[in-house]
């Protein structure tokens, strides 16, 4: 019985039958099912991989190991609650003229597309496929982004397709090198360019070639995955998409790009066996944080805001995942999930506050958004907490088992920048949204308010998070320690 | 029967956290229907609070408290983390504290809840004040580095949600901002601290800390030291790292400030103590003097502070900056002697620390309860308006006396008993080593003397203006005694002032299993004379002193015989007329007459005008004479030096620097492009 | 070691009584030496008999606690003076409390005396309070300081111990210790009983009394506890100068009649000697301004610590 | 197997090529009229597929030919096809002047080709036929990526993106000898055929908002 197949076609079909169907509701129920499905089929997905190790279909040409069973089931809990999420949100927008019936269908079309080429990412056996299929994901959201048609979310879309394709070709350079490096003579091109086959050759790889490679592949994918100072992009684009999108992009996408990089990085590492792959991650991840924290800190616009923090978490699990001691890179995954869980409940508590106040500027929102807004603001009061790293949220636990990790190893100075850029970033953001969700009112808010608009989505997310936090079901732990051991090599 | 009643109070424990559980839920359930909500919340907080109290003490008093072992609250799949508690003594003295606290504070808030009907969610009230309860509770019993962080964190976050509870004024947002950052600032010292120990044990049990100190490189040692002091100084506010402790507290609700301040900064004591006397080992002799100097400093700048104010709330939430310095010096104290090796010395020391840590939470507690009372009934926090309220509300006004002149340290009540066991282990100290740091203890002795006295000074201000003479405004005027409930809570503080002022020798007991945990001494026997009465001050023979509140009492009212004699032969006849206060003539004394709070402190802040750097603006408006004005403005300030010198241009730096930073992202695509450029040139030319 | 009710009387009875005439005592002599007739030393029993007798007026403004500190002020002073040994060692109260606690007592009575004066809604009253709060705070450090010095040399912060050990064999009447502490404590003395330069006890209405502001509401009974109490207090302060610097004649434990009357007699002599230097101060000097008070104080201030550092030297 | 003479020759032929879209490249660098940069794109590309005819050939490596076939038809033909459309469109033909004069951009391309030779040394063991044609290919990226920074209108920037994909295509022939696996090569080109409509909606839709394609209009989103 094929198991990653169906995961794959699952949204293709979504999508394609949204180009079809008439009403709107009913490609918002396409897209609910389509990702559940994906959901019951990754849940099955992590019980195989715990039994069978590594999951492989059509002669190898798909293979799931721990490490992309664990990302499908971010993909697919991000995708269900945005498509949860993004049915009434195009009804306000519909009503109020923002987009055009056309423009939303294009949306329901190409998020599942999205979705399908990220599952792609994670599942291709092939390095090369790999690469299109980033891409891919890299083009079917610049159209998201770009949804609005506003000159602003051009300009983002623009920036983010520009950026991004170049450093696509760039990580083709890198996956160029490393099919060079590995069928030097072999007839048969394909089965030596997949995964396992590289894994299981990479120590008589050429190192020069591989360490070219990697640069390429680390510049590349870096960029996509927004580490800084390649991450220009990643404001721009998920403050001008639709928060549905924005969801997506700061809730898998990156992690997505940072999978791909992180093949690179396995291995550069199984064949160079130095840390050479390692100080890149190490060196970039803690510049991510250290940037994010001086723009949140004056940061005016709420959305930019959030893909600012996204960005610190992201350098938060580079860095975790380069201190490479098992305890650090399954933080590290750990971070992974609970971000995924929490980033897109802040995101959909924005759209709505966007929708209400037609704005995202503070000076326009704020104060007292709790009067208009209230169930949106305590969810979003709640996502917060969890996001800048307080109890009893998962990400305060991932984040100290990081440091603690890193401690444990020795690695002193890392673990305490990781503090104190973790301190910075927690005092932007608080006094950032005490000054807008709290307060008095100062002028008479909209009528037509959103109360409960996504609240569905976010408890979803949020109930999940609060019950990973305190309490990890065993297999699920299983897979992320097989995971770490699959980065970390087996320790 | 004893072993059941240890069983059963050791049951208790958890049965009050649930309770405190149970009182959140609650909150929350009944978010629409606030007289329900307030009820139960509130009920369920004092219930909780009940069991807290009997457990603990209870524990304290047979001394079961020594042999409890930790056990699990309930296990948790992350790994590091473990939900495990042990209340050993410290924990059970500090579990004591806030559970009294606790009791008296739900009783109060079940009448001052009333105020919010209508206006804001009572349920949110409640639920947080019980989540803060719960939180600090564990706070003192968490056996666990990681757990013991969680229940801080959880602490600082529902703090912070019930001083910004009143959010509408910008003031109480930016007051919880502020606390909060500042508070985490400190949490992510300790966590580094608490990371330092877990490199040097391997694990974060409690257990693994004990005396570990003496395992670790000096160097270490010493960073752990430091970072803990910072950290648990912020939330003790420690000066300089207090700004936040006049901001926040006054904005709060004021049954919260009442458990801010009298158990929210204690934390920051807990910590301190079970680290340096547990974790640490043998301190060296800058630890002690370190301690010591900073709680001097404390002291003194506080009480100064708070002569200056004449909000009434912010003038007690200084007090507490002083009260926190009084308690460091007996800490810092017990360090040196530790490092000197005269354990009972130490012992002694260390009681007369916590023995003010309890009597600070009870008195300032009532103090903010008094506060709020009148705040309730004037719907202001400044003095100038207030006055005369003695006679309109005469319970909370005994009640504040009471509270005031136990904060002032003055017989017969608790104030002054710890104040007194300060002194006697500080004059104790002068003999304890030949170095010339010894002129340390009577200096910092003579400093605690100077701080008495302006205290006693503040708050002859803030009882006399707030309390007595004539009313200065119409919401003085018209003011109101408070709902009895509220009164009951300021009664039982008021009895545990009274009752640890005048039975300190019965209270001591308490100390033993304590001081036996940290420094391996009892005391309460030697501290013990002529059965009970008398509190000695001395644990070697080359010293005495003694004191007896309760027998000064006795005597003092069998002495009134004296008076009243004299009254029976001479003024027998004597007649008492009521009239106005004589007014050189004038046609009778306003308001405007009488003395301000201003005024009063006027000479402080004359003598102390270089810390204070006082302006003062006057606007006079006259007809013909500038000497007949008809209407004066008089503005005046003093400069809190701190923040003006220190925090704000730090925060403005800051401010700065980020915003240079944002010419980076300025929007030119170019500008990206050669970004990732130049990162790839450097990036290869590394890898060749 | 147990309360002797007898000695607690006696010793009473000498406070109630040697207070006034002390007062007085002062008064007249000083009248002397400005060459008036002044009133006779007996004149305040007078006083106070007549105030006692006198009808009350009590302000409308005024609430319980303008009745009750008269009360506090009394008492605190009478029992501060039990813990001072007068005639004979120990003193009645010396196991209550000892020297902390006196200083304690009359910090309350002050408390209360500060509240009385506010209570009427008079700007005197208020006036008055603050400038007594202001000035006992500065001179309380250096009053603790000065007697640290003679509390860490005698082990011991029970004034009877500590006359004890000055009377003992290490005692010289040069002891630098004792006489910078002395001399600073004689300052203080100056500056708590209300005495030129710092205040002015012969002022009854004026800008720059301080403690008849406090009293300027009070009259009949409660007027004569505060009087009376101000004079204990006096009596005490001074006996505790005089008796822990200069211990000659102070009876042991037990002694018999004639003992107690000779050491009265020293005690009286003491007294005495300790008033006429109070007296030459009071006439030689002019009132100082406010501000000028804490230099004074300061001074006394570093005197305690000269004493202090001199124990550390001797040690 | 053909004789080495033969495979000198067609070495020489690909080194020969490979230096023709070097030469090419930087005549898109001095090149500001929109159409003739186009062209000289079509030709790149042009070269580049006659390099992979010439591999294939040499190699009889049949799918090779898919490879010079598809990008005949791609980017010799349809992408050149489609942005001709596109400029006529959006009726824009000259490129404004560069943010570097052309002095300096050369120079700075000289330094660029000196690091893609200085790079790509240690691999000319590597190549199977001609030399240094790796080397050639990191210019062609690095100067494509420095014509991206150059250049302010959307479409060049378009073109400069190609030439970087060019670059790294030649890349892939010249390192590998069978070319990239059939299904990689077909994923890589209807990516690009893709990305390049995507950017042309993008530029369309630029165009009607900004009424311009000066990309250094784009500068609203800041900090």
């Amino acid at each position: 019985m094929p198991l990653l197949t169906p995961i794959l076609a699952a949204p293709v079909l979504a999508g394609l039958l949204c180009l079809l169907v008439p009403s709107r509701r009913v490609m918002a129920v396409l897209g609910v099912l389509a990702f559940a499905t994906t959901l019951g089929l990754g849940i099955w997905l992590l019980h195989q991989v715990l039994a069978r190790g590594v999951v492989t279909e059509w002669s190898e040409f798909f293979s799931a190991d721990a490490l992309s069973a664990w990302m499908v089931l971010l993909i697919s809990v991000v995708s269900l609650a945005t498509s949860l999420y993004a049915g009434r949100y195009f009804r306000r927008d519909l009503a109020a003229g923002a987009l055009s019936p056309g423009r939303v269908r294009e949306f329901f079309v190409l998020t599942p597309l999205f979705g399908a080429g990220m599952f792609l990412v994670v599942l291709a056996n092939n390095l090369g496929v790999m690469w299109a299929a980033v891409e891919a994901t890299a083009l079917s959201s610049v159209l998201l982004v770009a949804l609005y048609n506003r000159r602003t979310s051009l300009e983002a879309a623009w920036k983010y397709v520009i950026l991004g394709s170049l450093g696509l070709a760039l990580a083709l350079l890198g996956t160029v090198f490393v099919y060079a490096a590995a069928c030097k003579d072999s007839p048969q091109p394909l089965p030596s360019f997949n995964w396992s086959h590289l894994m299981r050759v990479a120590d008589q790889l050429d190192p020069h070639l591989l360490k070219l490679a990697f640069v390429f592949a680390f510049v590349g994918y870096g960029t996509k995955a927004g580490l800084a100072p390649m991450h220009t992009w990643l404001p721009d684009a998920h403050s001008e998409a639709p928060s549905p999108t924005s969801a997506m992009l700061s809730g898998v996408s990156l992690k997505i790009a940072l999978y791909a990089l992180l093949r690179f990085h396995i291995l550069t590492t199984a064949c160079l066996d130095s840390g050479f792959s390692r100080h890149f991650l190490l060196g970039f991840g803690l510049f991510s944080m250290f940037l994010a924290a001086p723009f949140i800190l004056v940061q005016r616009n709420l959305k930019r805001m959030l893909a600012y923090s996204s960005l610190e978490h992201v350098g938060l699990i580079c860095t975790g995942i380069a201190m490479n001691t098992p305890v650090t890179i399954f933080g590290a995954l750990l971070h992974m999930g609970y971000h995924a869980l929490t980033k897109p409940v802040l995101f959909f508590a924005a759209g709505n506050i966007h929708q209400t106040f037609h704005s995202l500027d503070f000076r326009r929102i704020g104060p007292g958004v709790v009067k208009v807004l209230p169930v949106t603001v305590l969810w979003m009061g709640l996502a917060a907490v969890a996001a800048i790293g307080l109890p009893p949220f998962g990400l305060f636990l991932s984040e100290m088992t990081v440091i603690s990790g890193g401690f444990a190893a020795r690695q002193t100075t890392v673990s305490v920048l990781i503090v104190l850029a973790l301190l910075a970033s927690f005092c932007g953001i608080l006094q950032q949204l005490t000054r807008i969700l709290l307060g008095a009112r100062k002028r008479d808010h909209p009528s037509d308010a959103r109360r409960t608009d996504g609240v569905p989505a976010m408890t979803l997310l949020l109930v999940a998070l609060l019950v990973f936090s305190v309490w990890l079901p065993a297999p699920l732990l299983a897979l992320i320690r097989q995971a770490a051991d699959i980065i970390g090599g087996p320790q | 029967m004893s072993y059941t009643m240890d069983a059963l109070s050791s049951t208790l424990l958890p049965v009050g956290l649930m309770g405190y559980v149970a009182g959140a839920v609650a909150g929350l359930l009944f978010l629409r229907r606030e007289r329900l909500a307030n009820l139960f919340s509130f009920g369920c907080a004092a219930l909780a609070a009940l069991c807290g109290v009997f457990s603990c003490a209870h524990a304290l008093a047979t001394g079961a408290a020594g042999a409890r072992q930790s056990f699990e609250l309930f296990p948790s799949l992350i790994p590091y983390v473990r939900f495990s508690i042990r209340p050993d003594a410290l924990g059970c003295f500090f579990g004591m504290i806030v559970s009294l606290l606790g009791l008296a504070l739900s009783i109060y808030s079940l009448g001052y809840a009333r105020g919010y009907y209508g206006r804001k969610s009572v349920g949110v009230l409640g639920a947080f004040f019980n989540l803060l309860l719960l939180a600090t509770t564990l706070v003192f019993l968490a056996d666990h580095a990681l757990f013991f962080l969680i229940a801080w964190e959880i602490m600082a976050l529902s703090a912070y949600c019930l001083v910004s509870f009143e959010h509408e004024r910008e003031e109480t947002r930016n007051a919880g901002v502020l606390f909060f950052v500042m508070s985490h600032i400190g949490t992510g010292c300790l966590i580094l601290g608490f990371l330092l120990l877990f490199q040097a044990s391997g694990s974060y049990d409690f257990d693994s800390f004990h005396a570990l100190g003496d395992k670790m490189p000096a160097s270490q040692r010493n960073a752990v030291f430091l970072l803990f002091l910072f950290g648990f100084g912020v939330k003790a506010g420690m000066v300089p790292l207090h700004i936040w402790l006049p901001a926040a507290h006054p904005v709060a609700p004021s049954n919260v400030s009442a458990l801010m301040s009298g158990v929210l900064i204690k934390t920051g004591i807990y910590g301190i103590t079970r680290v340096c006397f547990d974790f640490l080992g043998t301190p060296p002799n800058w630890w002690g003097v370190t301690v010591l100097t900073l709680g001097t400093i404390s002291a003194v700048l506080g009480v100064l502070f708070a002569l200056m104010e004449h909000d009434l709330k912010r003038l007690l939430a200084y007090h507490s900056i002083e009260n926190i310095g009084i308690i460091l010096m007996g800490l810092g104290a017990t360090l040196m002697f530790l490092h000197t090796g005269h354990p009972a010395l130490a012992s002694l020391a260390l009681i007369a620390g916590l023995y003010h840590t309890i009597n600070h939470a009870v008195f300032k507690a009532l103090l903010f309860l008094g506060a709020g009372a009148v705040l309730h009934a004037t719907h202001t926090r400044n003095m100038e308006e207030m006055g005369g309220l003695a006679k309109r509300m005469p319970w909370t006004a005994l009640f504040f006396l009471v509270g005031a002149v136990a904060i002032s340290a003055l017989p017969p009540l608790n104030g002054f008993i710890s104040e007194w066991l300060t002194y006697q282990s500080l004059l104790q100290g002068f003999g304890t080593t030949t170095s010339l740091i010894r002129l340390m203890f009577p200096l910092s002795g003579v400093m605690l003397a100077l701080t008495g006295a302006l205290a006693a000074a503040c708050f002859v201000k803030a009882f006399g203006i707030t309390f007595l003479a004539q009313p200065r405004s119409d919401h003085a005027r018209h003011a109101h005694e408070a709902p009895f409930t509220m009164l009951l809570g300021q009664g039982v503080l008021t009895a545990a002032c009274v009752f640890l002022g005048l039975f300190p020798t019965v209270f001591l007991k308490v100390f033993d299993p304590l001081t036996h945990q940290l420094t391996g001494q009892q005391l309460s026997q030697q501290l013990t004379v002529t059965n009970g009465l008398v509190l000695a001050g001395n644990v070697s023979t080359t010293w005495s002193g003694t004191v007896s509140t309760l027998g000064i009492l006795l005597i003092g009212l069998s002495l009134l015989t004296v008076p009243f004699a004299l009254w029976l032969f001479l003024a027998r006849s004597a007649r008492t007329r009521i009239a106005p206060t004589w007014d050189c003539g004038l046609r009778g004394l306003t308001p405007h007459m009488e003395y301000t709070a201003t005024g009063f402190s006027k000479p402080i802040r004359m003598i102390f005008k270089t810390l204070f750097r006082p302006r003062r603006e006057v606007q006079r408006e006259y007809d013909f004479l500038p000497y007949f004005a008809t209407t004066i403005r008089f503005e005046s300030h003093v400069e809190e030096v701190f923040l003006t010198r220190l925090y704000r241009p730090l925060n403005e730096w800051v401010l700065r620097v980020s915003r240079r930073l944002r010419a980076l992202q300025a929007g030119s695509i170019q500008a990206y492009l050669s970004y990732i450029f130049v990162t790839l040139l450097a990036l290869l030319l590394f890898a060749l | 070691m147990n309360l002797d009710p007898l000695a607690i009387v006696l010793q009473t009875l000498l406070l109630l009584l040697l207070a006034p005439l002390l007062s007085g005592g002062i008064k007249n002599w000083k009248a002397k030496l400005q060459n008036r007739r002044g009133p006779r030393p007996w004149q305040v029993y007078f006083d106070l008999a007549k105030f006692l007798r006198k009808d009350m007026v009590i302000s409308e403004h005024a609430s319980w606690v303008f009745a009750f500190a008269p009360y506090v002020v009394f008492l605190t002073a009478l029992v501060a003076g039990l813990m001072v040994p007068m005639l004979n060692l120990p003193a009645p109260l010396s196991l209550f409390g000892g020297v902390l606690a006196v200083v304690g007592l009359l910090a309350l009575g002050r408390f209360f005396l500060a509240l009385g004066g506010l209570d009427p809604a008079s700007a005197f009253g208020g006036m008055g309070s603050s400038r007594e709060m202001t000035i006992s705070a500065i001179a309380e450090p250096a009053l603790m300081l000065g007697i640290f010095a003679v509390a860490i040399t005698a082990g011991s912060t029970d004034l009877s111990q500590i006359a004890q050990s000055t009377q003992g064999a290490t005692w010289k009447l040069l002891n630098p210790a004792h006489v910078l502490a002395f001399a600073a404590l004689f300052i203080v003395l100056l500056a708590e009983t209300g005495r030129i330069p710092v205040d002015n006890p012969a002022t009854h209405l004026e800008l720059t009394m301080i403690h008849e502001a406090m009293l300027l509401e009070y009259s009949g009974r409660y007027l004569a506890l505060m009087e009376w109490g101000a004079s204990i207090k006096q009596l005490v302060l001074m006996t505790l100068l005089v008796n822990v610097f200069f211990p000659v004649g102070l009876a042991g434990p037990q002694a018999s009649a004639a003992a107690l009357g000779l050491s009265l007699l020293a005690y009286l002599a003491k007294l005495l000697a300790l008033s006429a230097a109070v007296v030459v101060v009071e006439t030689t000097n002019a009132k100082l301004r406010l501000f000028r008070v804490p230099d004074l104080l300061s001074a006394s201030f570093v005197l305690a610590t000269l004493a202090l550092l001199s124990t550390f030297l001797f040690h | 197997m053909n004789p080495p003479a033969a495979t000198d020759i067609g070495s020489q032929i690909i080194t020969l090529m490979a230096a023709l879209m070097l030469v090419v490249q930087l005549l898109m660098i001095g090149q500001r009229r929109l159409l003739t940069s186009i062209r000289l794109f079509a030709i790149q590309s042009l070269l580049l597929a006659a390099i992979a005819a010439v591999v294939a050939f040499y190699h009889d490596a049949s799918h090779v030919y898919v490879v010079a076939v598809l990008t005949i038809v791609g980017k010799v033909i349809f992408l050149p096809w489609l942005l001709n459309r596109l400029v006529h469109r959006i009726q824009i033909h000259q490129e404004i002047e560069p943010l570097l004069n052309a002095p300096t951009s050369m120079l700075i391309c000289g330094g660029l080709t000196l690091l893609g030779y200085v790079v790509a040394r240690p691999f000319t063991s590597l190549e199977r036929l001609g030399n240094n044609t790796l080397a050639i290919a990191l210019t062609l990226l690095l100067t494509g990526f420095f014509l991206m920074i150059n250049r302010r209108k959307a479409l060049t920037q378009v073109l400069a993106l190609l030439t970087v994909e060019n670059g790294v295509m030649l890349a892939a022939v010249a390192l590998t000898t069978y070319g990239m696996p059939l299904v990689v090569e077909l994923g890589i080109f209807f990516d690009v055929l893709v990305a390049v409509m995507v950017l042309g909606i993008l530029v369309y839709r630029i165009r009607e908002n900004f009424a311009s394609m000066d990309t250094s209009k784009l500068n609203q989103l800041r900090g």
